[in-house]
């Protein structure tokens, strides 16, 4: 069956229509290299510029600042290791959560490997970092402190101005991996005072392959991918002028309205989540309820498993995601689930259905009728089930 | 991701449920690891497994292969369900997905921690359960990363 | 003034119709993420098992051994510094050419910050490395030869086979960047015997963020890029699926009838470059004659300044490049031009006319016509010239 | 990357030639740098610049200042040429490129090196040619890696 209902949208998102018509005359009539200096390519270059001009207008930075990639992963590798490797002169001590992205957590635990020390915070139930953690984990030689602006599987969103604020006083380079609230949270990178910030095209409706790094005027970093003069100097390779040119769109588009945007899938969120809850009983939320990305719903079933759960919703053409370990091809299940307190069982049940922009009322409604029955049928099926119904009776 | 025998399977498993009075029950697996499976086999005098239901909490290979394993052994005598390994019911299923593959011991384990335990009950000796601890965990696939 | 007159094929091409016909149910029908286990991602999924194949296929190397990069800048930055850091314990040392792309030498100046050493082998007035030079660089602590398949601004074609030879003798893992021999010269890596070779796509007709390394079994490397598990965990970041599907196509495309695209530019190149050295007096091929890029054009032309020579091409229409500083961005003029002997001064004077599928006989004709008065213009303002015509009169 | 008027002046530059009997030649910049111009004046009893001829060897941006610059200076008296600042020129194109706006010191210097030249010969002192040397190199801009 065709994937007629898409509950995946902090997967990824489809290219909307017109960010796709901006690049496409980028691929053959516009397609000559930004570097060089005939008409051709200078075409190129001018749409590459006003890309770079539109994405610094939705986070309130200079244009200067803004940095094109391969992606949100490359973007936060470069961010980590760039900073980690120029600064080694100053300490060698990172601080991050346990609750981040792997592309932030790998690159720290390679950087492990390479001599640095990396502090992992704790969260709360909510997936919160405390600000007297970060406090109290500051040491003389630390760097860098890099947490997550939002939460890609339970959603929530952490104080970043009180957490970036902390790294100010004490003068360590502050990193952001914002791939997830991007285009669904109003971000200010003066207001927040934060040094580097992470985001990614395909999660906005731009396309894959394609992402940006801000980096503030003087924060000292190696670069990741050394080369050829574009970027300034600093990140080489013959630039992706469609994929920047749509990245440049899609942020134009998610900024227009953003606060409608948030409302619109706040409201669709809460009536997803209610209905499961309410309609469904040994549920849980995972997750904080209200600061939370407007389109994050995840919620744990208890008594079954997660990739079970995705299969049956896929027979119905439903698309979501689970932290189950059999999703994720590791043993352990989801990282996050796990570092806010829930039990391994609990996180193999647990169920991310994210919400987007073609995300409808009816499909909200048809995801809540389908979820009981498939519910129901997988936990007749478990041998976990039958001793709680034997205690309910 | 699977094929359509699997899926099949999954979604219409075999001889789900229970034996209220089965002659053997064997339960491997643990919720940490997402999941368990439950087998009861009613065994008749000429040690022929007559009828077989099962419980599986887990993912979609692990229910297909419980669902698999179930038809393989129904009208077996145990020595030959012994020789049930994951690798058949894997073939049986015409195929899983390389990683999914570790899924289907805990069908295998499942039968012979049923008939274990129904050998114990009897103090009958199967050589094919020699080295078998019904308490092991399955043996996990672990992807450690390279560096 | 439009550019009608292509000749930078090297810098980049425009994507193939055909190309960006597969590319594009990618961006919006089947967007789904491929590591997810729903329709919508398998079928993403699939797609790019599917281009995997066919760019094994056109290097006769396992599917297993290709992995998809955002570039070809970064293939290069993944072999060199992956190999660097994953066999330090092995050796420091590490011999490239002084003809490389910046790719390439720009990470290896990194690593020589970052305490290894690195030789850099001279070419000859062709631009060819020796491998006698090469044997006599190589060392006890050699982790890594790095030797381009065929230069991007003179076109010439290494002896790549015995230059991997060498190193296989002697245990040392070879890299090759292929981004200009790809889809212009046949690739075996197998018979080639190399172990790691990077390549891109935006330079044979696909698009542009899209590349590939090639990582013979059993390479020691680190990653470059951390994080999630794609690319069976070795480069992190959501598939760029559309690109990643568009390389494939013009992979494939670039090989299906190679030899004759081989026999065809190398016909229009060498009109090309007859035309220019016998209408034109004091010119000068660049790299040698024979062992060279079938669509490459490298033309010093004495007494005036290639940036001044563009300028005056493109309003003529026609994109070309060139080695003078002026076009580079920085002080001195291409390092592959003085590494092959070239003075300054004829270095200024270069002019790079590359050739690609849609090079056209009339359009050599255009250029060589065009040309002609073009160069004289500028010679009649070149205070240089006038000395000469003094002393040819 | 250049604007109409730099294209202008380097597709149809004013003054380029020689002049003869010139009072004033001066010649700065280096083949191996890329640039050279020469510049011809013609200077009148009265110090006044009656006319100017160029030639350069470089690129756009040098063409174009080149032109620009002659055209500044005919009719100026010798001090007032002596004035004119790259910067002058730079906006009189209506501005280069930032990346460019070094290769219009050239001209500049071309002015001063030939009024040094004109005014050696005739033992005159100027005092905006104070520590001028038409041997110096001229300003390069140089693009240094961060890392
Ligand atoms: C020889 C060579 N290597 C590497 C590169 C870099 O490739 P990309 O622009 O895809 O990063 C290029 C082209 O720019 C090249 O010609
Ligand atoms: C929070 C977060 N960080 C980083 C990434 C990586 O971005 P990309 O897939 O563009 O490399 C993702 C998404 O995959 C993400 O959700």
């Amino acid at each position: 069956m065709c994937t007629q209902f898409y509950f995946d949208y902090a997967a990824t998102t489809p290219v909307k229509k017109e960010v796709l018509e901006e690049m496409l005359p980028f691929f053959n009539a516009d397609f000559g290299n930004p570097s060089s200096i005939y008409n051709i390519g200078r075409r190129g270059k001018n749409a590459v510029d006003i890309a770079r001009d539109r994405i610094a207008k939705t986070l309130n930075s200079k244009s200067e600042e803004i940095f094109f990639t391969g992606g949100g992963s490359e973007s936060d590798n470069w961010a980590i290791k760039g900073v980690a490797f120029a600064n080694r002169d100053k300490g060698n001590h990172i601080i991050t959560s346990k609750i981040e992205h792997h592309a932030v957590l790998q690159t720290c635990k390679y950087l492990e490997r390479e001599g640095f020390e990396v502090t992992y915070l704790s969260v709360d139930k909510y997936g919160l970092v405390s600000t007297d953690d970060l406090k109290n984990a500051i040491r003389d030689n630390t760097i860098l402190i890099s947490i997550m602006y939002a939460n890609n599987e339970i959603g929530t969103i952490q104080p970043i101005k009180e957490l970036a604020g902390i790294a100010k006083e004490k003068g360590i380079i502050f990193h952001t991996d914002a791939v997830q609230a991007y285009g669904n949270e109003i971000i200010d990178v003066e207001d927040l005072g934060i040094d580097l910030l992470s985001v990614s095209a395909h999660k906005i409706y731009g396309p894959k392959g394609v992402g940006a790094l801000y980096i503030r005027k003087g924060t000292k970093i190696h670069k990741l991918i050394h080369g050829g003069g574009q970027e300034k100097m600093r990140r080489a390779g013959t630039e992706n002028t469609p994929g920047i040119v749509g990245f440049g769109k899609a942020a134009e588009m998610a900024y227009e309205n953003i606060e409608e945007h948030i409302e619109r899938l706040t409201g669709l969120r809460d009536k997803l989540i209610d209905g499961i809850i309410t309609k469904i009983e040994h549920t849980e939320l995972n997750g904080h309820p209200t600061k939370r990305l407007p389109g994050n719903v995840n919620i744990s079933f208890e008594f079954i498993e997660g990739e079970a759960l995705l299969l049956s919703l896929d027979m119905e053409g439903i698309a979501a995601s689970s932290g189950s370990a059999c999703t994720s091809g590791s043993l352990n299940p989801s990282h996050v689930l796990t570092a806010t307190g829930l039990t391994h069982e609990k996180a193999h049940g647990s169920l991310r259905l994210t919400l987007g922009d073609f995300t409808t009322e009816d499909e909200i409604d048809y995801v809540i009728e389908k979820l009981q029955p498939i519910v129901n049928r997988l936990r007749n099926m478990s041998p976990l089930y039958e001793n709680v119904r034997g205690k309910d009776e | 991701m699977y094929n359509e025998k699997v899926m099949d399977h999954f979604m219409n498993p075999r001889n789900v449920g229970e034996i209220e009075d089965a002659e053997a029950i064997g339960e491997v697996g643990n919720p940490r690891c997402g999941d368990i499976m439950r087998m009861y086999l009613k065994i008749d005098n000429n040690d022929v497994i007559t009828d077989v239901k099962f419980k599986t909490y887990g993912c979609g290979s692990a229910i297909a292969t419980s669902s698999m394993a179930t038809e393989m052994i129904k009208g077996k005598t145990v020595k030959e369900a012994l020789k049930l390994t994951n690798m058949a019911v894997v073939e049986a299923l015409d195929g899983l997905p390389p990683a999914k593959v570790h899924c289907s011991v805990l069908a295998e384990r499942a039968v012979k921690a049923a008939i274990y335990n129904y050998a114990k009950a009897r103090n009958l000796m199967y050589e094919e359960l020699e080295g078998f601890d019904p308490n092991d965990g399955h043996d996990h696939h672990h992807d450690h990363e390279e560096e």
